[in-house]
């Protein structure tokens, strides 16, 4: 059982490397959409202080949300995943896979920006560790929720579009825990609670999420 | 005391009215686009069912 | 069931072990779609498959273990050569493939000296001939084929068909289409005609 | 115990459920008409102006019936979601694509009507309140429901991806809900107490009632309208269509 799920990761991962192009956009994305906020609102560091937590989030939350389209739609158009749903295998095991190596791909990239993205913004130290620790307990959820609307929206027309539609209210509470905890942070209240709610949130995905996506591949497989 | 005057809300007629209206118009224009929507298919069937006569 | 349209009905028919079904019909006719649904990738609208007696949805796993399905698509990753493609392929299906068995399972496909070519740069049967490698070392009871023999060259062929053969021989069973004529005399054959009411 | 089972599966096959459904929907209007109706009377006449909020009040005697139904709605079609799923029956799915439409509107005239009540009482439109963001939200999910079933031309494919969808959501409701209400708390920025009318009025518990029963009939009497038209737009090939259409509609 381990071992499939690390074939799993280490071939998307191996694939993800031998064309980079798709990490790039994603993290190109991400630090695009974040730089463009002072532009709009203006250069005062008071100010930008004050957004960042939200900016930086909202960005990760976009970027992340572009990249799932990508999740099933290769497996699904070279037959990949007809395997998959066909393995003596738990689908589920097969998704947290998938969903693992999607995360090494495009999530871990955006954490390890982020903190760059902070230091734009004025960010204090101790503000970034928390925002670095956020994104890391954030980061995953988004890809674990985001796979069930990449499951559900599979080979559609208007995939991309949908996606969006559909996962992006259910990223919520982790938009609310992420960037509240870095905004308690810089206003001294701490974020460690915070960052818990954000470990539980991981954790009730991590239980849940991955038997709604193999249901929606099977759906959308068929 | 007439029906006009229990009726008139006061410095808040717009409020009121305003909620009250669009809720009257939303729950009066539903069931006409329900029953057009209906009608237009019960139209095409029965287009189909001549045409394959 | 294929969007509204009713493909098949009234189709009924059992399959033995060392048994061999030839599944032919036109372009159209639900060949592919009821090999899928004999997979469990669709779930028909009506009636049964049956594997040892129990409906195929209610023991998923262990039927699966029993199936070995092969559609049109290669199911190749583009990206990564034979060798890559063939090990995580039995990863998934939960077996071990070394190394040193890959290899020499490429050896008896005739593909030794591509290893480490990305299978994007294969030739279409060089493709097929990867895909039909899983059949080499796979020992599910029933295999279902969707057209194994197009894009293939005339030895190539002849190996695919020794293969199936010897699977029958062994007590397995096959579920196959295609276009062309093929020569599978050892064992029992039956043959489903899709698509008869038209023809 | 055989027999219960077997005769609930007829009724849910679309031939013999399309007359049922003809047949409840005129009842529903009735009681629909009738409730709304003796809830308006009761709203504008009986109800007594508020000595706090003078007449504007009178706007939760929808507000409120409607917030319940949006939530109500949802929770309804997840239940025939999950019976679809489980069952495999055609008409729970078509029940669930008959209600989407009238629980988003649900949703909108709470919002439209929370925003109309919460500009004289707080003197702005939008307040980002944990109860009016909650409700934004569900409409939302309401939105991309109803988008990602009408994206799916195969219908088997629709009815259970959407399914999927509103089991999810109706998982992550409360979830939702919690972090909005705590990040609100965090937030405090306007001072505002939704509930602040601690005492409420027996009458005006009475009224609002009546409004949400009148609702819910109008939601019966909608969905059942709405699932006659799903029967035939999906089953136009079907024998019992053609027959009962004739060839003049």
């Amino acid at each position: 059982m381990l071992e499939t799920l690390l074939w799993i990761i280490r071939r998307d991962v191996t694939i993800a490397l031998r064309r980079r192009t798709d990490i790039f956009t994603t993290l190109i994305f991400f630090v695009i959409v974040v730089s463009l906020f002072p532009l709009g609102i203006g250069p005062e560091l008071d100010t930008l202080r004050l957004i960042a937590p939200g900016v930086v989030w909202v960005g990760a939350l976009l970027a992340s949300m572009l990249a799932l389209e990508q999740l099933f739609l290769a497996d699904h158009r070279d037959g990949t995943l007809e395997q998959m749903l066909l393995a003596p295998q738990p689908l589920s095991l097969l998704v947290i896979g998938k969903v693992i190596a999607h995360w090494l791909i495009t999530g871990l990239p955006l954490v390890i920006m982020a903190p760059l993205l902070g230091l734009q913004y004025d960010l204090s130290l101790e503000a970034l560790k928390v925002m670095i620790w956020s994104l890391l307990l954030g980061t995953p959820t988004l890809s674990l929720l985001g796979a069930i609307g990449a499951a559900l929206t599979l080979g559609l027309r208007s995939g991309g579009v949908l996606v969006a539609l559909l996962v992006l209210p259910l990223y919520i509470p982790v938009l609310i825990f992420g960037a509240g905890a870095v905004e308690a942070t810089t206003s001294g209240l701490g974020g460690s609670s915070h960052l818990s709610m954000l470990g539980a949130i991981l954790l009730l995905a991590l239980l849940g999420t991955p038997f709604a996506t193999s249901a929606a591949l099977r759906v959308s497989a068929e | 005391m007439s029906i006009w005057d229990k009726l008139d809300m006061g410095k808040y007629a717009l409020y009121v009215w305003g909620s009250f209206g669009v809720t009257a118009l939303c729950m009066i224009v539903e069931p006409i686009l329900l029953r057009s929507h209906a009608t237009r298919i019960r139209k095409r069937i029965a287009r189909l069912n001549r045409l394959e006569k | 069931m294929r969007g509204d349209r009713r493909l098949f009905e009234h189709l009924d028919f059992d399959l033995e072990s060392g048994q061999f079904m030839y599944l032919r019909g036109h372009n159209g006719s639900g060949k592919t779609t009821l090999l899928r649904t004999l997979a469990g990738l669709l779930r028909q609208e009506e009636g049964e498959i049956l594997w040892d007696d129990t409906p195929i949805h209610r023991i998923r796993d262990s039927y699966h273990e029993e199936l070995m399905y092969l559609g049109h698509l290669n199911a190749l990753k583009g990206d990564l050569n034979a060798i890559e493609n063939l090990r995580i392929d039995s990863a998934v299906r939960g077996q071990h493939l070394d190394e040193a068995a890959a290899w020499q399972l490429l050896t008896d496909i005739g593909l030794r000296g591509h290893e480490d070519l990305p299978t994007k740069y294969l030739s279409q049967g060089q493709k097929r001939r990867v895909a039909l490698a899983r059949l080499w070392i796979n020992r599910s009871a029933l295999w279902i084929l969707d057209e194994p023999f197009s894009a293939l060259d005339a030895t190539s062929v002849d190996v695919l068909q020794a293969i199936i053969r010897q699977h029958l021989a062994r007590g397995g069973m096959a579920i196959v289409t295609t276009h062309q004529e093929v020569d599978l005399t050892s064992g029992e054959v039956c043959c489903v005609v899709l698509g008869a009411r038209d023809a | 115990m055989q027999n219960r089972l077997i005769n609930w599966f007829k009724y849910s096959s679309p031939a013999t459920f399309y007359p049922v459904a003809g047949r409840l929907a005129p009842i529903f209007w009735v009681i629909a008409i009738a409730l709304i109706g003796y809830g308006l009377y009761l709203s504008f006449f009986v109800a007594p102006t508020d000595y706090k909020q003078g007449e504007g009040y009178r706007i939760i005697f929808i507000h409120v019936p409607a917030s319940w139904m949006s939530m109500f709605i949802y929770l309804v079609m997840a239940g025939w979601s999950a019976i679809g799923l489980v069952f495999n029956t055609r008409l729970s799915f078509m029940m669930a694509q008959a209600l989407a439409p009238t629980g988003a509107m649900f949703a909108f005239i709470s919002l439209w009507t929370g925003s109309f009540w919460g500009k004289p009482m707080w003197g702005t439109w939008w307040v980002w309140d944990a109860r009016i963001t909650s409700e934004l939200i569900l409409l939302f999910l309401y939105l991309g429901y109803m988008a990602l079933v009408g994206a799916i031309d195969d219908r088997r494919r629709a009815d259970r991806a959407g399914s999927i969808l509103l089991l999810v959501g109706v998982v992550n409701i409360p979830i939702i809900y919690f972090s909005v209400k705590w990040w609100n708390t965090l937030h405090q920025g306007a001072t505002v107490k939704m509930n602040g009318q601690t005492s409420m009025d027996e009458t005006m518990l009475w009224t609002m009632l009546i409004m949400a029963l009148g609702f819910w009939a109008y939601s019966i009497a909608v969905a059942m309208v709405r699932v006659r038209s799903i029967m035939l737009e999906r089953e136009h090939d079907a024998q019992w269509v053609r027959d009962m259409i004739g060839e003049q509609a």
